[in-house]
This record gives structure tokens, sequence and C-alpha cells, in this order.
């Protein structure tokens, strides 16, 4: 055991190492000879598959275990410790993070080895693999970390290098803008995580900060300050997880190559926000009241984005509010405490985003970056294999059963409706009809129909093969992915679930088998609807429509980047210049300026008295005599 | 009758004191100088009397030499201004100022 | 023996300038040889005092001059103070005379007299030889303000100084009249036993301490008798003006402390008024400093606020066993850097005082950056900045007026030396902040320079080793 | 009695002779009021039985001093012309009043504190030359002394202000 | 051998310094000297903090009577407060010296001697001592911005000396009254800070002295609204100035409050705490949001200078001792990142004459290793964790929380403010597209990496491995807060009269 605990420092480690090597060697090459480019490819894909194998390793040693008695834990060192506060550089690995370090290794990997095809004719090469592998060890430690400030270096270190791919074509103005929101947007959520931390610690930490102990002390929480902490806690999985109010980076976000919004906006660094609320079930399962606001969040995050994203004509916009929409239903499900199925619906979802984003980067790259979808079409022959496997994306991404995002998302529904939250159901089987819709429209247009743009699609070609063999090992589990966790009635035991256990504090809600079958159906239905009408609409070839009334606020996204910009960004700009051209210089200076004017004026006034006439000396000392002798005479009597 | 000499000895230093700061004639502020050192002679014999001890006259006596010594001293400075300017104005003497 | 010993300094003070009056009648002899003259004297004078002063006890003349004169380790403290100025300002003298061709030997002669009279009046414990010591020094002084008799600015500041000086004078002996009137005594002894005697204020001691109160603030040029200074100061040679801010005020402040101290009830009954007259003094003399465009005017200006940090030392001796420690020490960190900015002055300002105002000496840093620095290290003493004397005098005095309950005083005086840095820092930005527009070519001899450089060495030997006063 | 009306009549005459020196235009009509004074005052040491200062009031004083003063006024030849036109006099005067009333109420409230006595004229032994001089060459030697002092500086001052230089080279 | 450490370490810079300003020698020869100088005391400052145990106590201590009829004594000495302080005195200046190559001999000598004076303000451990260093190491700054700053040095000059000076000499005030009022209370004279804790002050002038005290370290951090010399003085000093001034100075003033202004006024530092980290937090977010609006990118770094130093002074007002410890870490922290900023930007107008954001763009295309240094250090400054940044900030921000559930939010907002500018400010000097001016932009030289690699480094290092540094400081910081509460508990149990909701800031 202390054997395997000791490869979880390995794991982040691999990656990182990679980095350093590729950063350095790029950095002191890159202006003046340039290293090959299968160089950087092949050593930036050996640290995830390494790291990987080792998960797997970590992975089947856990499973050997008996399940009470499945974590792993392995302190490197002492972190800092002041007072009470005592904090290990340390990794824990239990079936959570176990599930979850499986997942994001494979799909780092694939994406990795896709990269290597879709960035050949990008100059920063190696730039891009060090952060693309400085991301990988990042979000390993947000995963494998033994606490919540280890977490935190993930958490933050994730965030930078989302920033850093975002901007990575930073010649373009907007794209090194959409990057600075990205992280400023992140870093507010941020601000919530370090708050809900410390505000825990004060609370329960003082005998150990890690997960463990904490669990083990969590019963100690006040209701006061225990929502304090789930809702600050929530605040930066919003911002993570891009939850209403803070979703909004995330479509700019796709300004960053493909591999990047696949890997990072996609799959794994964006649902962080949901493992952490799943890491603190143990809090959150304690007070009902910050489950709902979360469930809350979610849900109407998820109808929002749905709704943006039924109008979007960049095709990596489309899934980019998807991804929104997805995460809201996550939120949902650890929100109603159904934690194994929104962690679920984050593996499954993994899988077929991550598929959906690469097969939308062969498009792209197929069409040599037209991401407009009015100006594709008829793709389906020219791309066999992108079309099959994105495909079979989209059916997993709608719901269509039996594809792995029917389980994942029907058992969130379910879990609602089991613990009352009609509300939140309901809702949910509306978005998974507009996202059967929004899905099967970007379908059509981009593969059915007539091509649009004629030249651009006889130049398009399948992309090499170290592209689509990545996609069609995702597209095999975005299909198959469901069947882990069966539930009861299609003759499954929940195997997830069940695996999730120890992690977890869930309460499963009770309700009859005839209830699930309905809710199953009522969601299979509205799914179908949502294809069968983006099927009317757009199965033929359609022409792009001027949008208007609720459509047109839908396309501009209920101008609610406008609404920021108007409300926060402006405002907040226009105090800086405030402070710096009026504040600083007439107000908070005014004090010192006043003060060395009047002693200059005054200065002035006595030069002024210094007349030169030597009986008016002498006047003022009668003056000053007699001003005295006034004062003495008081003083005798 | 003492209170009076003592209260001629104030009015003339105060008169003294009136020439020095409401003239501008250099002779004039240099004997109302004197007049005060007088006044103050005057305060001296007075109290001489009253303690009916010596040591006020002798007092007197030194200060009538510091105001012999203080005298020739500003006869001199009169002839040197008056050489300068031709003039005994003190207001004639303000170039320092300010 | 050793009562002779203790005025032997003022003798051999008094012995040179006798020798130097007389040797003024012969042709032969050269201002320079004056000046290396009074220089030694100054130079035996001052070790004499030195090597005698070790004794810590007090001597009083009672035999010979009716205990009218005391000599104790304050008075002999003055005295090293007074003795220093005239020997650096003999020095500096030395060189200004070499392009001011205006000295005769009197000159140095005066100088020695005046030094007499500052002995004097250190040691002095009766209020009538303390007024004729005065007078011995002003007089001197006055002489040495108007000896440049062709320059009409001279003569302008000795009718002023000496005008004035005349009138405060006359308040003096009012106010010994009154003091004599009242306790039927000039004698500080005296005084000191009917103030016991009497408990309540007595009117007439009042009154005269009053008058000889204004007499003396006068020469230390406290608010609101300060007006004649700068002009003085402006008027008067430039060494002379050092010797005028650095030795006469040592004098009279020995004075005035002793006076002071002569007993508790003095002290106490007058701790109100020198209260608001050392503030308004600090404050008066800041706000004058700081519009002048002039160095010696600025100079002048900033002697007003000195002398007021000098009062709060004053409001703060205690009565019980005093020392007077703390302003001995306070006028020494003082006269050292104001002897060394008028030495530097004198060297530097060219024949006629031609460099004399704040934008003469831009970019001096360029051309002379040793004196540059020097003059900074004066102007940092004056300012106290430390590690120089002015920072320990100003840090002693500060205690001083803390230890004494005067927390509010000490305040107001922090609050005015910030005032003060404006126009200290003024000078060594013109310094080191612009360029050279000058060549700041010097004649003369180098015994100014000299001077200088000794000097800066005392702000720092006196800032670093306080014990040594 | 007769000692009181002589008071008076000194007093008045010093008075008089004091304002007349703050408001004559010529500095040469001052000087010879001021040499009124000097004599009223004479008397007033005569009555206060200063019989030695009495002497020198009038010797010094009146004497020698105040001819000086008269010598060198004569000396430079002042003319009416020659005098400043002081055309505020008046008000400075008026100022000067309002300024000192604080000062000379203060010093006669003073002097008001004094029990009142009789300054009749003492006898012999109080103020005669021989006695004064015992007084002043026993117990005020060291005034006396360094009195030499000062009129030799203020000798060797008015040499160098208005006599002959010799200037150094 | 090594227990007169300090003393050398204080002396050999200033004597080198005043050595080079007097003697003629060329410029070359006094770069030299001063890096040899500063690399000595480099090497001595590892030493010192290698050998230094963290007990919590005094370490290498001197102490030789001075003036003792005042009590004063030449004390020095070292303890976790003052240690890691004293190290960014010590292992920062060998950079000035390699990188600047061009200067003339006063620039170097007066680093020296500022390094000096710094050493010694930190070292000390009598009151008056630390006050003359404390005015000593104004002086070379003083020349240094007025003799070889920007256009606008003058006023700046002015404006610097006169503020920092005002606050001083107030503060010499407070410290006589300190050490009188110790003369009363214990019948003898000391200015020893370790023995002043004993005193016990109360009353009015107790708290105009502690005011005087805060005034004066307050215009030092600088602390808002007493910071309005700073942006001034920062952008037209020449960039070893700002360098030092933003670095090692401004870290005095929060040192300052800690060593001396913590143990000899308990009460009324608990009394003002919510109004002074109120301050910091307002000082951090004005400062803040100034910075946003600055055209010139040292200005900027100067605004994100005072606003650090804003949430630092935040950790020493709350008063725990995860604050005090975060704050004593950032001051080491702060001082690599941002130090190394100002330097960095120093490097980058020497080489294309400007610190106009707008004129440049795209330098990170050209010089990728300037990027990637300037990149990490400026993540350092915003608090990336895995950087020395982080640390601190979370530490302060964790106590602040404990302090007072708004402070601790305010001061978290430095986690947005910072990012907001400093990202701004990254997007367009090194990416978007670069002109003639970046394009000739030449990348670190050997030397010059040579130079920059330790720091990088220890961000890094410090970042990763804090605890090396923490252990040492912690005790000592744990000890000082033990001593504020064992105080204050009683004192204010009595002096206060219970209030309702009056205890909320101090459990």
């Amino acid at each position: 055991m202390e054997h395997t605990a000791a490869y979880l420092g390995l794991i982040p480690l691999l990656p990182l190492t990679g980095a350093l090597v590729i950063g350095l060697l790029y950095m002191f090459t890159c202006t003046t000879n340039p290293l090959p480019e299968k160089l950087y490819g092949a050593l930036a894909c050996v640290g995830p598959l390494l790291s990987f194998f080792l998960a797997l390793v970590v992975f089947f040693h856990l499973k050997g275990l008996p399940p009470e008695e499945r974590f792993l834990v392995h302190n490197a060192y002492t972190w800092f410790a002041v007072g009470d506060l005592h904090i290990n550089m340390g990794f824990l690995a239990d079936p959570l993070s176990a599930l979850m370090l499986l997942f994001v290794t494979l799909i780092g990997s694939l994406i990795h080895i896709y990269s290597v095809g879709y960035m050949a004719e990008d100059k920063n090469y190696g730039k891009f693999f060090c952060y693309m592998n400085l991301f990988l060890g990042a979000m390993l430690i947000l995963v494998l970390g033994s606490g919540p400030v280890v977490m935190f270096v993930g958490w933050e270190g994730v965030g930078l290098c989302s920033y850093l791919l975002i901007s990575y074509f930073s010649e373009d103005t907007n794209n090194v803008l959409a990057g600075n929101k990205a992280f400023i947007v992140n870093r507010i959520g941020d601000l919530g995580f370090v708050l809900g931390m410390s505000v825990l610690f004060w609370a329960i930490g003082a005998s150990g900060f890690d997960y463990l102990s904490l669990r083990a002390n969590a019963h100690n929480l006040t209701p006061a300050i225990g929502i304090t902490v789930c809702l600050l806690l929530f605040v930066g999985a919003t911002g993570k997880s891009a939850q209403i109010p803070l979703y909004v980076w995330l479509p700019d976000a796709m300004a960053g190559p493909t591999p990047v919004s696949a890997l990072i906006h996609a799959a794994t660094m964006v649902t962080a926000g949901v493992y952490m609320v799943a890491r603190f079930s143990f809090i959150y399962a304690h007070f009902p009241i910050a489950g709902s606001v979360v469930a809350w969040v979610g849900i109407l995050t998820a109808l929002l984005a749905a709704i943006f994203g039924m109008f979007q004509k960049d095709i990596k916009k489309i899934l980019a509010y998807s991804t929104v929409s997805q995460l809201g239903y996550m939120f949902a499900a650890v929100g109603v405490t159904a934690y194994s199925a929104g962690i679920f619906h984050v593996f499954t979802h993994a899988f077929f985003k991550a598929l959906l984003f690469l097969g939308a980067g062969s498009v792209i790259y197929a069409l040599h970056h037209q991401q407009d979808i009015w100006k594709m079409g008829g793709l389906k022959d020219k791309l066999p294999r992108t079309y099959w496997t994105m495909l079979i994306g989209a059916l997993a991404l709608s719901g269509v059963p039996p594809f792995s995002g029917f389980f994942s998302k029907d058992e969130i529904l379910f879990s609602a409706l089991a613990t009352g939250h009609t509300g939140i159901w309901f809702i949910g089987v509306l978005v998974a009809g507009m996202t059967a819709y929004y899905t099967f429209r970007m379908i059509f247009l981009v593969f059915h129909g007539a091509p649009r743009d004629k030249e651009a699609f006889d130049h398009a070609h399948e992309p090499p093969a170290v592209m689509t063999i990545p996609l069609v090992i995702l597209a095999v589990g975005a299909a198959f992915a469901g069947v882990l966790n069966l539930p009861a009635i299609f003759g499954g035991s929940l195997n997830v679930s069940q695996w999730l256990e120890p992690s977890l504090v869930e309460h499963h809600g009770h309700a009859s088998i005839w209830l699930e079958i309905m809710a199953m159906l009522a969601s299979i239905g509205v799914v179908a609807c949502g294809v069968y009408i983006a099927y009317k609409k757009f199965g033929q070839g359609a022409e792009e429509p001027v949008f208007t009334g609720f459509a047109k606020i839908g396309y501009y996204k209920f101008y609610v980047d406008e609404i920021y910009n108007a409300v926060f960004v402006q405002p907040y700009k226009g105090f800086g210049s405030i402070i710096s051209r009026f504040l600083e210089p007439k107000v908070t200076d005014s004090g010192v300026k006043l003060s060395s004017w009047l002693y200059q004026k005054a200065g002035t006034a006595f030069k002024a008295l210094q007349v030169g006439y030597v009986r008016i000396y002498a006047l003022y000392m009668i003056i000053g005599l007699s001003l005295m002798s006034l004062f003495l005479s008081q003083t005798i009597n | 009758m003492i209170q009076h000499y003592l209260i001629l000895s104030i009015i003339l230093f105060c008169l003294g004191i009136l020439g020095v700061i409401s003239r501008r004639n250099v002779f004039t502020v240099f004997m109302s100088i004197e007049l005060m050192l007088n006044a103050a002679n005057l305060a001296f014999i007075t109290f001489s009397r009253l303690h009916l001890s010596m040591d006020g006259q002798v007092l007197a006596l030194l200060v009538m030499a510091v105001a012999a010594a203080e005298a020739a001293l500003a006869l001199a400075v009169v002839i040197l201004l008056h050489k300068h300017k031709g003039n005994l104005d003190t207001n004639v003497f303000s170039l320092l100022k300010g | 023996m050793h009562d002779f010993l203790s005025i032997l300094p003022l003798l051999i003070i008094v012995g040179g300038a006798i020798l130097l009056m007389l040797l003024s009648a012969f042709e032969k002899v050269q201002v320079e040889i004056a000046s290396f003259i009074s220089m030694a004297f100054f130079a035996a004078a001052f070790f004499v005092q030195l090597l005698v002063g070790c004794g810590p006890e007090t001597v009083v003349f009672a035999k010979i001059f009716n205990g009218m004169l005391v000599t104790s380790n304050f008075t002999m403290v003055g005295g090293l103070i007074i003795l220093g100025c005239g020997f650096f300002t003999a020095m500096s003298a030395h060189s200004y005379f070499k392009v001011n061709l205006f000295c005769t030997l009197e000159f140095y002669c005066m100088m020695m007299f005046a030094a007499c009279g500052m002995l004097l009046l250190t040691m002095s414990q009766e209020l009538i030889s303390a007024f004729i010591a005065l007078e011995i020094m002003s007089l001197s002084i006055y002489i040495l303000v108007g000896y440049d008799r062709a320059n009409v600015t001279a003569t302008e500041a000795i009718l002023k100084y000496l005008m004035l000086g005349a009138f405060a004078g006359a308040f003096f002996t009012m106010g010994t009249a009154l003091i004599y009137g009242g306790t039927g005594t000039t004698k500080f002894a005296g005084i000191a036993t009917m103030i016991s005697a009497t408990p309540a204020a007595h009117p007439f001691l009042i009154a005269g301490s009053f008058f000889i109160f204004a007499a003396l603030l006068f020469k230390v040029a406290a608010f609101p008798f300060h007006a004649w200074v700068i002009d003085v100061y402006d008027g008067a040679s430039t060494p002379v003006t050092g010797f005028m801010a650095t030795a006469l005020k040592t004098a009279v402040f020995v004075v005035f402390a002793n006076f002071l101290a002569l007993s508790a009830g003095m002290h106490s009954s007058w701790i109100t008024f020198l209260f608001w007259v050392s503030v308004l003094t600090m404050f008066g003399g800041n706000l004058v400093a700081i519009g002048q465009s002039s160095l010696k005017r600025m100079l002048a200006a900033s002697g007003i606020v000195h002398s007021g940090y000098l009062l709060i030392a004053l409001v703060a001796i205690s009565t019980d066993h005093f020392t007077g420690s703390v302003i001995g020490y306070y006028l020494a960190a003082y006269a050292v850097g104001t002897l060394g900015i008028f030495a530097a002055l004198s060297y530097l300002g060219g024949k006629d005082e031609k460099r004399g105002t704040f934008d003469d000496f831009k970019g001096l840093a360029q051309v002379r950056p040793y004196s540059a620095a020097a003059i900074t290290v004066f102007l940092l003493s004056m300012a106290g900045i430390p590690p120089t004397a002015g920072f320990m005098g100003k840090f002693y005095i500060i205690t001083s007026a803390i230890s004494a309950g005067q927390t509010a005083l000490a305040v107001l005086g922090v609050i005015s030396s910030i005032l003060s840095m404006w126009y200290y820092l003024r000078l060594v930005i013109n310094m080191y902040f612009y360029e050279a527009e000058d060549s700041f070519e010097i004649a003369g001899s180098p015994l100014a320079t000299a001077g200088t450089f000794v000097l800066v060495v005392c702000v720092f030997a006196i800032g670093l080793y306080p014990i040594i006063i | 009695m007769f000692a009181e009306w002589l008071f008076y009549v000194f007093s008045v005459l010093s008075v008089l002779g004091a304002v007349g020196l703050v408001l004559f235009r010529h500095p040469m009509s001052g000087a010879m009021s001021l040499i009124v004074t000097m004599i009223s005052l004479a008397g007033l040491y005569a009555l206060l039985s200063a019989k030695l200062i009495f002497v020198l009031q009038l010797i010094v004083y009146a004497g020698a001093i105040m001819s000086l003063i008269l010598f060198i006024i004569m000396f430079l030849n002042i003319q009416t012309s020659d005098l400043p036109e002081e055309k505020g006099k008046l008000y400075f005067l008026a100022g000067g009043v309002v300024l000192l009333l604080p000062i000379a109420s203060f010093l006669i409230k003073v002097v008001k504190s004094l029990p009142g006595s009789e300054a009749t004229i003492v006898g012999k032994g109080f103020g005669g030359v021989k006695e004064v001089g015992l007084v002043l060459f026993q117990d005020w030697l060291l005034p006396f002394e360094i009195v030499s002092i000062l009129l030799l500086v203020s000798l060797i001052g008015a040499v160098v202000l208005a006599g002959k230089r010799r200037v150094g080279k | 051998m090594f227990e007169y450490a300090l003393s050398v370490m204080i002396f050999l810079p200033i004597l080198g310094g005043l050595a080079m300003l007097l003697m003629p020698i060329s410029r070359g020869a006094s770069r030299i000297t001063g890096l040899i100088v500063s690399l000595v005391v480099l090497l001595m400052g590892i030493e010192l903090f290698l050998g230094f145990t963290g007990t919590g106590g005094m370490e290498y201590l001197e102490n030789r009577p001075w003036i003792e009829s005042l009590g004063i004594s030449y004390g020095l000495g070292v303890d976790g407060i003052s240690l890691l302080v004293l190290m960014t005195g010590a292992v920062l200046f060998p950079m000035v010296f390699a990188i600047f190559t061009t200067q003339s001999k006063g620039y170097y000598a007066n680093l020296l001697i500022a390094q000096g004076a710094m050493i010694g303000a930190i070292c000390a451990t009598d009151l008056v001592l630390f006050y003359i260093f404390w005015e000593i190491m104004l002086l070379p700054i003083f020349f240094m911005i007025g003799i070889y700053g920007g256009p606008k040095r003058l006023p700046a000059t002015l404006k610097i000396t006169i503020y920092t000076i005002a606050g001083s000499l107030l503060m010499l005030a407070a410290l006589v009254y300190v050490g009188v009022s110790y003369h009363n209370q214990f019948g003898k004279w000391t200015f020893d800070i370790v023995q002043l804790g004993a005193l016990d002050l109360g009353g009015g002038f107790a708290i105009l002295a502690f005011l005087m005290f805060m005034v004066a370290f307050a215009i030092k951090i600088p602390l808002f609204p007493f910071h309005t010399w700073l942006p001034d003085a920062y952008t037209e000093a020449p960039t070893a100035t700002t360098f030092v001034l933003s670095a090692i100075m401004a870290k005095i003033g929060v040192y300052g409050v800690i060593r001396f202004v913590i143990p000899v006024f308990e009460v009324e530092f608990v009394r003002f705490a919510v109004l002074l980290s109120l301050a910091g937090v307002v000082g951090m977010m004005y400062c803040g949001l100034a910075a946003i609006a600055q055209k010139d990118m040292k200005r900027m770094l100067a605004f994100s200078s005072a606003s650090h130093m804003g949430i630092i002074a935040v950790g020493v007002f709350c008063m725990n001792t995860q604050a005090l410890t975060g704050s004593l870490f950032q001051i080491a922290a702060h001082a690599t990142s941002t130090g190394v900023l100002f330097l960095f930007v120093g490097l980058m107008e020497e080489r294309m004459g400007t610190r106009e954001i707008g004129d440049l763009g795209g330098i990170a295309y050209r010089a990728p290793i300037f990027a990637t240094f300037f990149a990490i250090a400026m993540l350092a400054s915003v608090g990336l964790p895995g950087t020395s940044g982080f640390i601190g900030e979370f530490l302060i921000i964790l106590g602040a929380i404990k302090f007072s559930g708004f402070i601790g939010f305010l001061a978290g907002t430095s986690l947005i403010i910072g990012v907001c500018y400093m990202l701004w400010m990254f997007q367009r000097v090194f990416f978007e597209k670069e002109n003639d001016r970046t394009a000739a932009f030449p990348d670190l030289n050997v030397r010059e990496i040579l130079t920059f690699l330790p720091v990088i480094l220890l961000i890094i290092g410090m970042g990763i491995f804090p605890q090396t540094f923490i252990k040492k400081i912690e005790p000592a910081a744990q000890l000082q807060i033990a001593k504020v509460f064992a105080m204050t508990q009683s004192q204010v149990a009595e002096t206060t009269v219970p209030k309702p909701g009056h205890n909320n800031h101090k459990n």
C-alpha cells in the first residue's frame, strides 16, 4: 500500500516535469534554432500516458481493497504549518479521485495525441505542449489534493493554463481578452473558494485541514457557518464550472485551440467545480438549503445555456453553451445530493463532449479554420469518420438511449424527482429537449444538406489518423460508458455509484419504479421531439435565418456580456481612472497639497512683515511686550 | 512718596519707548534710549533710597558708564550713516528687508 | 589656585585682545598675522579650558568678586563652545579677507573682545555684571557687523542692530532695577534666597525678570523680538554672521539658563510664558525662513527656529540639580553645524559675497563635490537627521521636554523641525540636482576649507560620541 | 513739604523735557529738552540723598554725554531740510500710547504693590563719594573692572567705525 | 568569528559606499566593488539564515552600551520577525549591481549605503539605533531620486523626503515618550525593545504616541491615505531605487510595526486594529483600482506595490499567528516578485527607451525567456499557488477572516483586483502585435539570466517549500501574538466598559 501511495505524488509530477522540460527546451531554442515538432510531440505524450498508466495501477490497487478502506494517502512533506494550520503537500486517492484520475489521464492522453496532429502547422508547437502538460499536472493536483488547500493549487493552476491556452493565439487582441476574462472571472470564484476555506478552517480545521479530518469533524459545524461555507465554496465552483452568474467566460474561451476546448473547457477543468462539491459532500449533505441553491443555480444555468445554444452559429460556441448547460445538470445533481449521479455525468460528459469538440476540431481543421455552421454543410461524405463519431457524441449528448448520456442524465433527473425537486426535474426535461434540438441542429447543418461554401467544401479532407484514432476511442467511450452505471431497472447495479459510495455522503431518494419509468419515457419523448424539430428545420438544408424577437435576444445571449460590461467592467475601469485622474491628485493628496500651500502662503506673509524699517521692528517688540504685559497683569494682584 | 518716584520713572521709560517707536530721526531715537536708561537710573536711586543701601547708586553709576560707551558708539554710527546717505532718516536704511 | 585657573581662559583672551589692540598701532603687522595670533590665543584658551574644566566642582569667586563670577561645568562647556567658535571664525575670516579687502587688525581684536564678553557673560552670576558683559559682547559685535564701512548694507545692519540692541539693553537695566527694588540685590544667589523666603510671587521680581527676559530673548532673536536678526545677518560679513549665530547665542543662552535655574520658583513661574514664546519662535522662524532666497537670511531665520528649540530646553531644565547638559550639547551641535556652513560660505562666497542666494549654489556638487557634501552634512545636522550632532541635540531636547512633562511642546518642536526640512533640503537640492552654471572658483587661503572639513568631522564625532560634551 | 514741592517741580520738568524730546522735530531741540530732563533728574537724585550720583548726573550725563551729542549734531550741520518728513508721526504716537498702556499699567500695578514709604532725605553717611566708593571697590569690583573693558571696546569701535583706517593689503 | 556578522553586514556596505564616494575610482571599478561587497553580504546572509535556529528569540545578539546616561545601546539581533526582512535586504542587492552596468559611481555608492542602513534598521534592537538607521536609509534614496531620477524628479524627491521625514520625526517624539515612560515606571533608562515590552502605557498621550508611530510607519509602508508620495517617487526614481524602495524600504515599515509598535502599545493596537486594517484594505483596493488606469508601466507597478503593501499591513493588524506569519512571509515574497518586476521594467526602459504600455507589444515573441521570467514574477505578485505570493496572501486572508469576516472579504478581493491590472498590462506589453520598437528587443543575455534565475527559482521555491522559511519565523510570530494577548486580555478587561457587540473583533 505504501508503495502504491508513493505513486500518487508521481502522477501529477510526470506531466509537470514534461512541461518543465518542454518549456525549457522551447524557451531557449525558439528564437534561435527551433527544435523539430516531433520531439515536442513525443515528449508531450510521455507524461500523460505514464500518468494514465499509474492511474490504472492506483485504481486497481484501490479496487483490491475492501470498500471502507479504499483510500491511499501520501503526504510528501509539510507544505506549511502556522499555528493550528497544518498543510501537508498531500495526495489522496479514494474512489472519487481515482475515478476522476482515470478519465482525466485517459482523455488527457487522447487529446495530447490528437493535438500532435491538430497543431502540426503551429509555429509555437513547444509552447502549446508545455502548457498542455502543465495543465494536466495542475488538474491532477486538483484531483489528488488531500485537502482543500492543495486542491486550490491545482484549481488555480488549471486556471492559469486555461488563461495561457485561451490567449494562445495572442497576436489577436480578442483572444487575449478572452483569456483575461477567463482568468479574472475564475479569480472571482477563487475568492469564494479561499473565503470558504478560511471559514471552514476556523470552524473545524484546527485538528487537521485535509478531507479526511474535515470529514470526521464535519458534524461540529453550526448551520450558519456550514451554509456559509457551502455557499462560498459554491461561488468558487460557479467560477470554475461556468455557472450563473460567472459562466460568461466559457463561451469566449473557445478562442483557444480546439484541443484545449476539448480538454480544458469541456472534459476536465470545468468539471472541477462539480468535483469540488462532491468532495465536500460531507458538508453539503448536511445542509439541504445550500444544496437547493446549488441545484437551482445549476438547472437555471442549464436552461439559460440551452437557450443560448439554440441560436449560436459558431460550432464551438454551440458546444460551449452545451457544456455550460451540461455542467448545470451536474450541479443540479450534486445539489440534490445525488453526488454519484453528478460525478457519473461528469464522467460520461467528458467522453462525449471531448469527442464532440475534437470532432468539431476535425471539421474546423478540414475547413481551414472555418467555424460558422452556416458556412458548412454536406460534410458527411467528405469526413465520414468524423461524421460517425460526432453523431455518436451527439446522440450521447442528447440523451438518446442507449448511449452514455442517456443513463447519466436520466439518473440526475430521476434523483431530482426522487428527492422532491419537481421543478428541477421539469426544467431538466425541458432542457433535455432543447439539447437534442441544438445538437442535431448542428449535426444537420454541418454534415447534411448541400454545402454552403463550395470552395471550402472542395478542399475539405479527412484529418490524419493521429487525430481520428482518438475520436474513435472516445466514441467508444461515449457510446458505452453508460453501461458502467446501469440502474436497476435495466438490470444493472449502479456500479459507479457503488464504487463512489465510500467517498461521498449521499441521501438516496426513494421513488417507485413506475415513477422512474415514467420519467424516463418523458425525457425520451422530449428528446425525440427535439431531434424531430431539428430535422424538420435543418435536416434538408436551410438558409441562415435572420433572427427576430426572442431568437434575436437569444442569439445575443440576452445581452448578458453587454450588461456585465456596463455594470461591472466599465464602472471598474471608470473608477480606476477617477481615482488616478481626480481622487488621487485632488482629494487624497489634497491634505498634503493644502498644507504645503498654506505653509508657502504663510511664509510669504511673514516675509512681507520683514519690512526693513528699524522702528517697525521696535514696534513688533513693543507689541509683543504689550501683549505679554496684559497676560502678566493677570498673574499679579 | 517712593511710589511717585517710581511712577515718574515709569512715565519717563514709556516716553523713551514712545520716542523709539514713533520717531525716524536717528538722533532722537538714540536720545530716547538714553532717556530710558535715565528712567532706569531713577528707579535704581529710588530703590537705593528705599532699601537704604548704596548698591543701587553703584548700579546707577555703572549704567551711566555703559550709557556713555553706547553713546560713543552710537555717535560713531551716526557719522557713518551720514557719510553714506547724508540723511538721518531711519527709513532710508531699509535695503535689507523681506 | 583652581580659582585662578578657572578664569585663565578669560584672561588669555583679554590678554590676546589687548595685545592685538597694541599691535594694530604698528604698521608692519599684517592682518594675516593677526588672524594667526587670534587663532593661537583661541586655541590656547580652548585647551586651557579643556584641561582646567575637568574638575566638576563649581568655583564661586566669593572673595575677589563677591560671588558675582562663578565657573561651573556648564560655563566651561559654554566657554569651550565660544572659544571654538572664535577659533573657527578666525580661520574662515582668514580666507574670507583674502578676497574681501576691508580688514584691519582691529577686526580680530574686536572678535577677541567679543569672546571675552561672552565668557564673562557665561560666568556672571549678577545682573549688572551680566549686563556689562552683554554690552561688551554686543558692542564688539556691533563693530564687527559694521566693519565694512564702505558697504551701505553693513552700515544699515549696524544701525538696526545697535538701535534695537540698545533699546533691549534699556529693558535689561529697567529689569535689573525692578529686581533690585524687589529683592534688594542683583546677585543670583541673593535673588534665590529671597524667592525661597517669600513663597508668593513677588510683583517686582516678575516685572523685573520679564524685562530681563525680553532683553535676552531679543539677543537670541526669539519671536517677536526676531525681526532684526535676518537683516543684520544679511548685512554682516559671512564670518561675523557665523560668529554671531553661534558664539553669541551660546553665551546668551548660558546666562539665560543660569538665571532661570537660580531657583525652582523662578523657573516654574515662567514655564507658560516660555512655552508660548518657544512655540511662536519655532513657527515664526520657520515661516520667515521659507520665503527667503538668500542663504544668509535663511540661516538667520533658521537660527530663530533653533532658538525656539533651545527655549524648549529652557522650559524643560530641572532646577534641582541643574547641569545644563542638554542646552550645552544642543548649543555645541548647533554651533558646529552653523559654523561649518558659514565657513563654507566664507570661501565659496567669492568676492563681495557674490554668491549668496540659493540659486547661486546650483550644481555645486558637480564642481566641488566635497564642499557640497560638507554643506550637506551641516544642513542635515541643523535639520536633525542622524547620525549627526544635530540629531542627538534634538533627541536630548525632546527627551528632556517629555521628561519634564512638556509632551505637547516636544510634539510642536518636532512639527517645527518637519517644517524646517523644507528650506534645508532646498539648498541640498540646488546643490545636487541641477547642472552647474558657475565655475565656483575659490580664491583665498585654504584655512576656511580646512576648518570646514574639521567641522564635518566634529559633526559626526559629537553626534556619535555625545559623551565628549 | 518743601521736598515734596521740589519733587513735583522736578518731575513735571523732566516729563516736559521728555515729551519735548519725543515731539520736537529737530534733534537739537530734542537734545536741549533732554538736558532739561537730565538736570531735573539730577535734582531728584539729590532729593533721594544720592549725592554722588547727583553730581555725576550733572557732570557726566548732562555735561559730557549731552554735549557730545550736541557736538555731533552741530558737526553734521543738520538742516531742517535734511530731516525726515515724518508725516504719520501722530498716528505712530497715538498707536504707541495705546501699545504702551498695558505695559505702563502693568508696571504701575507692580509699583502699587510696594508698601508706601517716605522718601525723606537721609543724613550723612549715605550716598557720599567715600561711602559709595567703598561699596564700589569692595563689593562691585567685577563690574567696575569689566566696565573698563567695555569702554575700551567702545573706544576702539568709535575709531574703527568713524576714524581713518589702514586697510589691509 | 561570526558573532559580529550583523555589524559587518551593516557597516561593510556603508563604509564601502562612503569610500567609493570619497575616492576617485572609475564607474566600472565602483560597480565591481559594489558587486563584491553585496555578494559578501549575501553570503553572510545565507550563512546567517542557515545558522538561525528559529526558536522565537533573538539570535546573533550584539549589545554595547552607547549613551549610558539615557540607556541607549548599540544593540543588534535577529529573530523570526526580522529574519526574512533581513534576508530580502541581503539577498536582492547583488542583482542591481549585476544588471545595471552603466550607472555612475554615486549611484552604486548610494545603493550600498542604502543597503547598510536598511540592514541596520532591520537588525537594531534599540529604538534609538533603529531610528538612526531608519533616517539614514532615506538619504541615499533622496540623492538617488534627485540626481538620477526621471524628468519630474524634483517634486517627487521633495515629496517623498518631506513626507517620510515628517513621519519619522513624529515617531522620534513618540519614541522618546516611550523611553521616558519607561524611566518613569521602572526608574531606569532603556530603549531596548525587549525591555520596553514590559511597559504599561495608558491615557491620551499613549494614544498620541501610538498614532505617531503608526503615522511614521504608515507613510513608509505606505498605508492609505498616506501613500500619495509613492506613485511619483516610484515612477521618477531610477530603477534600482524603485527596486530598493519597494522591495525593502516599504517592508521595513511593516517590520517596524511588528517589532516596535505591537510590543509597546498592545492596548492601543488592539483598539485601533479594526481601523488600521480597514485602512489597509481600502488602500489595497484604492491603489489596485488606480493601477488599472495607468499608462506608464512603472507607475502601474508602483500602485500595484502600494496595493500589495496594504494587504501585508492587514496581516499585521489582524493579530493572529496565521496573518502575522503570512505578512512576514509575504514581505519576502513581495520583495522578490514586485522588486524583480521593477527591475524588468527598468531593463525594458533601458532597451527601448519607453515604459508607456501603449508603446509596447509582442515582447513575448522576441524574448521568451524574459517573458517567462516576467510572467513568473507577475504571477507571484498576483498570488498564484506554487509561487511565493500565494502562501502569504492565503495566510493573511485566512487570518483576516478570523479577525473580521468583512475585512477578510475585502482583503480577499485583492485576488481579483491584482489580476485585473496585471493581465491587462501583460496583454498589452507581451502579447498583441509587436511593433518596430519591440521587434528589436533582445532577449536576456547570459549574465542577466544568471542574475535573475536565482530569484526566479526563489520565487518558485518559496511557493513549493515555504516551510523552510515559515518554520524559522513562525515561533517568533506566535510569541509576539501571545504577548499581545496576554497583555490585552487583562487590560482590555479592566479598561474598557463591556459593550454589547464590542468583543466581536477580539476573539
